[in-house]
């Protein structure tokens, strides 16, 4: 068979890690191929694999049929294979121009800045990226950044595009931009490797896919006509029933409650109140200001007015230590930015909230620590090689649970998590908003900002923000389209 | 090697990066063999009043029954004089006095007679009055501040009509020739430049008179007239050149030798009292000890072939 | 599923990494034994370990600095300035103090607290300012040794309270008291850092800042209190630096700061913040320390020195690396 | 809609930050101007900057290095070690030589030469052997100044080839060599980070070096090509200092690396890499170079020199904050 891209039988191991346990996969041309599979299943490490980033310990990669260029001829593997990595590889002190063009600004002698930023203006009208070419790309929001790489990926004019978890943090119409653009390449040839955790977007755009779990090649298949089931089990190795989110009746007492509340630029004169035993959802598209607003409401951000209650307790503004002594817990919106100390064990990084409560005198007792640890790692079904392991060890997912497990681990009696599942597999995902309706069931009271559906659908009620306002409380029983079209803006 | 009275000789030596202490480290072993001292291997102390007291403690537990050493910060070293003595372990100082702690003998020439010295020069040359550059070493060196009291005083007194300007160089050429070069921009009428030490600054401040177009006989009415201190070789040339006027030569080899012969004497259970010496010099009692002041001749363009100059014996 | 797998090679084999210098310690003393029969007897080593006294309580300070992903090169300057300031402000006019006529008793006091001073203005430029570290403390290890300098003309002070002598050379048990009292201090560092709060925190905050406050961490003020231990600890490393020597020169604790960075560095302590350990911190210390000693010993001319010096500061972290098995940072 | 709003008022601002300086100098020479008449006259400003050539050329090798991401302490004993040993190769043994009787032709060469092979060793053990920069520069600092300690015995080189010395004395065109050199480079290092791709590979190179590598930059490459054009540079300065002080000190360059950093930080170049220019590192040179010509000329006490030195230095860096309006890492 005549594939475009072929890896066969790789091997790659990070010390006692295998990432890569004898997989493969083969991409016919033209087709639009995607790679799904849990957290740490090894996508990302394949990919570093087909693009020459890093060398595989056992096994061969081929490109029509030729065998991959040398690790050094970069050039070379930039003419087979453009990418968007999971990891930004953007650098914020230089200009999304720049970026756009890094490395390749000229072809030779001086660059000329004029026609490199009317270039970049070019690149980014062309594919619809209202983002302005001077800025610098560090003053961008991830959302925007994640746009940038995919237009430069795009850029290359290579035949064949991988593409990491890119919608993982895009809203619904960037998606659709993204897919309208994705089709429009593959009309004009271009093979693509997709890897999402949206299964709903693998039956969209891809034609055939590939399952890994446990570092192995599972299965591939053409999508037409496989079962959203199987495709899980597939992936988990196991049957696994659809989320089923619960129902419950909301208390009376108000947990967390923010009145009056507005930051310049980012929202005004908003009232919230979540109650204990309620969900409650936050959503809106870009810029609508929600995540502006709960991070007001976890006391990272101090707003120009208006006053936050957590159970009932006025807290400063802007002061997390005394919004978590009250008694709240919160998942950030970003996990490398303020979710976790890499280089700290998933114990540790668990249990800093509590780090008080474990031990006396000012001490941390490492047993009890691990105790509690033992007990987070098994209730959230974190995978790692035991708490003492380093979170910047785990996989993109994993980590993601750590910083849940932080959430979590002081029993809160109100919840805030931001985009709690963005770039989590399936199973994991259910896991994590189960971990969110267990708090709910012991008595907290939950709020989700997120503009996933998914993520919504356990809300017993969702608040809309548009334009840094609240414009609509729509409780349970809505429709997938009502409510985006509510978040666009469209309707009121 | 066994010397006559028995007993090992340690040696401190205070820095590495000055041709005065390089020549005194050359003299030290030569000497010794003359004298018959039984000298330990020399330590470094790398102008460092640290290591210069880990070194000793390393000397002493070795065995040293009489010590030398050059501490260029004297402050620091009272600790180890108190431990020395306790122990019973004589010390010779070269070049510097310590200003507490008991030694046997101070072997040096009188810092605050440089000055003097050059200042009575300049003075002269000058007739009185103009305008001097003093380039100092650090100020935190007893020899360096006692080279600019002793100059400040003498032209107070004897020179009320000569402006000084002292530049702190920190024994750094590069410093040096910055601030000499700023100096004769804002005044180009200096006369005279006073430098505390010939290793380091000489160079540097011919290079700035070069390029001044200053660099002229001592007959040109242009003529800066430069005194130095040191006694190194290429002082000597530039005498011999006309390029400066004059240098106290500190000596190199009286220092070596004197200190050796001291700490033989020591171990050995000589004692000494003040009062002039066989070789043209006067021991002086000191608080805490005594000490011998070797002659530091003033070396012009009339006496620098002077074979006895220790800069022309080196090669 | 939770896979606990097989736990952790990987995480004994970090443990291990405080200790990769332990080996390099034992082979110094191996090959020092047989290169000078002075080198391990009990009172060359008693020797070094009281040279090196002084100057591990600084390194225990820009440790902890370090890892908390600060840097404070100002240290050196406190050795000698907050013994002299403070010994200044107790003696009389005539032994070249300010002639306040405070009572000789108070000199330690002041002089920790001059440290914790300069310690705590760091930290108001580089947290409250947010300047840079680097170059906030560079300029302020040269104010700091101005301010020195200025009083005191360059002066070495010589008249000194006994109160201020007495801890550098008094000896406890056989042992020298400043042995003692970094051993203890160094005890105290390694549990600190190791099973206290506070100090855990320090590495939260040197591996991720913003992790750290969303944790609920007071980044800034344990930073703030982190930049005055850190002075205080330079100030009490002066006490003892100057109870050693006798007196007070004006070089005191001048240049050590590139020893106090290669020790940290040698001993596991990253440069990055959030790594190392006050264990290995020590370790680097005494590599240093038996080094400088051995080459002292041995009488390796002053000229060359440096370049043994540098070498084996370079293999030590190679060492390191190899034994580590990371890239360094 | 993916809107950004109000993008550009500070990208322009961002594109200032490299001047932030600008106003500091103007205020040093009006100020100056008053307090001294000679300051602000044609002779004087050319010795200053006369006087800061050769260190300026340091501070670009720094600039370039800490753009990209990486750090050398040793370029300091580069700058005296490099011109002594090249001299010890060309001079008669008589003349402290090592006797081997090459031309003295060769000796800028062979200068720039030893320079270069210090910043491929430099580059070897932070890029092959991924050991942490500081510190290896660091022991290189202390083994290159032996390298030069030991074979010339700690003696001063007075001897030179004039070659050696054209350079650093010479006028053309009624300025100084040295100032021509130095501005010729730095007019090529500001256009070469600006408008060349190796250039801006540096700024991607210190911002990510990752991403960097993805973009198909040859980053060992282009980190190991600047410890060696760094180490050049630093040799070349010492070739320029050695004109100007017409022989080799044992301490030539030595603590240079500190107002080297000093300048390119408060220029506006990032001690984390990835941001700042070569336009910026020389304002801050300049910045230096000028408070120093002035300590000088008002003939400020030595003893206090340090504290108004460093004041300044703080002082430059809250303008350069507050301007900037960016916290400093
Ligand atoms: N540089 C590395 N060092 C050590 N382990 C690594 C490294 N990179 C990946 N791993 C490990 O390899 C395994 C596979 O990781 P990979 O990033 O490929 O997973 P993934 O399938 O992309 O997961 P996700 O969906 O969360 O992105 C994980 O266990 C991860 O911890
Ligand atoms: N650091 C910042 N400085 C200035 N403006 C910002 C900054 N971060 C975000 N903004 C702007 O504030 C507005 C609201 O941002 P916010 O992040 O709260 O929106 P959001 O609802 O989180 O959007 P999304 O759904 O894309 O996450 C946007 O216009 C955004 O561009
Ligand atoms: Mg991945
Ligand atoms: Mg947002």
């Amino acid at each position: 068979m005549n594939y475009h891209v072929e890896a066969r039988n790789i091997v790659k191991r990070f010390g006692p890690t295998v990432a890569l346990n004898g997989a493969g996969i083969a991409i016919a041309e033209g087709e639009t191929h995607a790679l799904v599979g849990r957290n740490g299943a090894g996508k990302s490490t394949l990919v570093s694999i087909l693009t020459g980033l890093q060398r595989p310990d056992e096994g061969e990669v081929r490109f029509a049929g030729e065998p991959a260029p040398a690790l050094a001829d970069r050039d070379a593997w930039r003419q087979r294979v453009a990418c968007v990595y999971q990891k930004s590889t953007i650098i914020p002190a230089l200009t999304v121009a720049e970026n756009l063009f890094l490395n390749r600004q000229t072809d030779r002698g001086m660059i000329r800045w004029r026609e490199l930023r009317a270039r970049a203006r070019e690149l980014l009208a062309t594919y619809e990226v209202d983002v302005d070419a001077e800025a610098l790309a560090g003053d961008l929001g991830v959302e925007q950044r994640q746009l940038v790489e995919i237009a430069r990926a795009l850029s290359f004019g290579a035949r064949f595009i991988i593409l990491d978890e890119p919608t993982a943090r895009l809203d619904g119409p960037a998606i659709d931009r993204l897919f309208t653009r994705m089709r429009a390449l593959r009309e004009q040839g271009v093979t693509m490797m997709y890897i999402s955790h949206h299964l709903d977007e693998v039956y969209e755009i891809c034609q055939s896919v590939t399952v890994f779990r446990d570092a192995r090649h599972i299965v591939t298949r053409p999508v037409a006509g496989l079962p959203h089931d199987e495709l899980v089990s597939a992936m988990t190795g196991e049957a696994t029933l659809a989320y089923e989110s619960r129902t419950r009746t909301a208390g009376e007492r108000v947990v967390l409650a923010g009145s009056g509340l507005s930051l310049a630029g980012r929202y005004r004169d908003i009232d919230v109140s979540v109650r204990s035993g309620e969900v409650v959802g936050l959503a809106g598209s870009a810029s609508s200001g929600k995540v502006g607003l709960a991070e007001t409401l976890v006391g990272l951000r101090r707003p120009d007015s208006g006053t936050v209650t957590v159970n009932g307790t006025a807290v400063r503004p802007g002061d997390v230590p005394a919004v978590l002594r009250a008694g709240l817990g919160f998942v950030p919106e970003d996990r490398h930015h303020e979710g976790f100390v890499p280089l700290l064990s998933v114990a540790e990084n668990a249990t800093i909230p509590i780090a008080r409560r474990l031990g006396r005198f000012g001490v941390v007792s490492p047993a009890r620590r691990r105790a509690k640890a033992l007990q987070l790692i098994e209730d959230l079904q974190i995978k790692t090689e035991g708490p003492d392991q380093p979170v910047g060890d785990l996989s993109g997912g994993n980590a993601q649970k750590v910083v849940f497990a932080r959430a979590l681990v002081d029993d809160p009696s109100a919840l805030v998590v931001i985009n709690p599942t963005a770039g989590v597999d399936v199973k994991a995902k259910q896991a994590l908003l189960g971990s969110v309706e267990d708090a709910v069931e012991r008595g907290a009271g939950a709020m989700v900002v997120s503009d996933e559906l998914d993520d919504l659908r356990i809300c017993d009620r969702v608040l809309v923000m548009f334009h840094g306002r609240i414009v609509k409380d729509v409780p349970r029983g809505w429709t997938d389209h009502e409510l985006v079209a509510v978040m666009e803006g469209i309707e009121q | 090697s066994e010397g006559s009275g028995g007993g090992k000789v340690g040696i401190d030596h205070p820095r590495a990066d000055s041709d005065f202490w390089n020549s005194y480290m050359k003299y030290v072993p030569q000497i010794a063999g003359e004298l018959k001292v039984d000298l330990m291997p020399a330590t470094n102390s790398q102008n460092d009043v640290t290591k210069l007291v880990n070194n000793v403690q390393a000397l002493t537990g070795q065995g040293a029954k009489a010590v030398i050493m050059a501490p260029q910060d004297t402050g620091a070293i009272a600790t180890t004089l108190q431990t020395l003595e306790n122990k019973k372990i004589p010390v010779v100082t070269v070049d510097t006095r310590p200003d507490k702690g008991k030694v046997y003998m101070v072997v040096r020439a009188d810092n605050r007679a440089y000055g003097t010295k050059a200042c009575e020069f300049l003075g002269e040359k000058l007739g009185g009055k103009g305008k001097v550059v003093e380039l100092m070493g650090a100020l935190s060196s007893i020899n360096g501040r006692d080279r600019a009291e002793a100059f400040r005083e003498c032209m107070k007194t004897k020179f009320p009509g000569i402006t000084v300007f002292e530049e702190p160089t920190e024994w750094e050429g590069s410093k040096a020739a910055s601030m000499l070069q700023t100096r004769l921009e804002q005044n180009p009428d200096v006369k005279g430049v006073y430098m505390h030490a010939g290793g380091v600054h000489l160079a540097p401040t011919l290079q700035v008179l070069k390029q001044k177009g200053l660099l002229v006989p001592p007959d040109d009415p242009k003529h800066v007239f430069v005194v130095s201190n040191d006694g190194i070789p290429q002082e000597f040339e530039a005498i011999r050149k006309g390029e400066i006027d004059a240098t106290v030569s500190q000596p190199a080899d009286l220092y070596a030798r004197y200190a050796l012969f001291y700490a033989k004497a020591a171990v050995e259970g000589k004692t000494f009292k003040p009062g002039a010496t066989d070789h043209d010099s006067t021991i002086i009692q000191l608080p805490n000890g005594l000490e011998d002041q070797l002659p530091a001749p003033l070396v012009t363009k009339d006496n620098v072939d002077d074979k006895n100059l220790w800069g022309n014996q080196v090669k | 599923m939770t896979t606990l797998t097989a736990p952790t090679p990987r995480v004994r084999l970090a443990r291990f990494r405080d200790l990769t210098l332990v080996p390099v310690i034992l082979l110094l003393l191996v090959v020092g034994a047989f290169l000078d029969p002075t080198f391990l007897t009990a009172g060359n080593l008693t020797n070094v370990l009281q040279q090196q006294a002084a100057i591990s309580l600084v390194v225990l300070a820009e440790a902890m600095i370090l890892i908390s992903g600060k840097f404070d090169l100002s240290l050196e300057s406190t050795v000698g300035m907050a013994p002299a300031i403070a010994v200044m402000l107790v003696v009389p006019a005539s032994a070249g103090g300010f002639g306040l006529g405070l009572p000789g008793m108070l000199v330690i006091p002041l002089c920790l607290l001059v440290g914790a001073a300069i310690g705590a203005f760091n930290g108001f430029l580089i947290i409250k300012f947010q300047l840079s570290a680097f170059i906030v403390t560079l300029a302020m290890l040269i104010i700091v040794h101005g301010l020195q300098l200025g009083p005191t003309e360059g002066k070495t002070l010589f008249q000194l309270p006994d109160s201020i002598l007495y801890l550098g050379s008094a000896v406890w048990l056989g042992l020298p008291a400043s042995i003692w009292i970094a051993a203890v201090l160094f005890a105290a560092g390694i549990a600190g850092l190791a099973y206290f709060r506070v100090g855990r925190s320090l590495y939260a905050i040197g591996g991720n800042a913003d992790a750290a406050r969303a944790a609920g961490i007071r980044v800034d003020r344990v930073l703030w209190g982190v930049f005055i231990l850190g002075g205080m600890l330079a100030a009490l490393a002066g006490i003892l630096e100057t109870g050693r020597l006798g007196a007070i020169g004006s070089n005191q604790g001048v240049g050590w700061i590139f020893m106090v960075f290669a020790a940290a560095v040698i001993g596991g302590v990253s440069m990055d913040g959030g790594k190392g350990t006050i264990l290995g911190a020590l370790t680097g210390v005494l590599v240093i320390g038996l080094v400088q000693n051995l080459l002292t010993l041995k009488g390796v001319s002053g000229f060359w020195q440096p370049v043994v010096y540098g070498a084996i500061i370079l293999i030590a972290l190679m060492i390191s690396r190899v034994a580590g098995g990371k890239a360094q940072d």
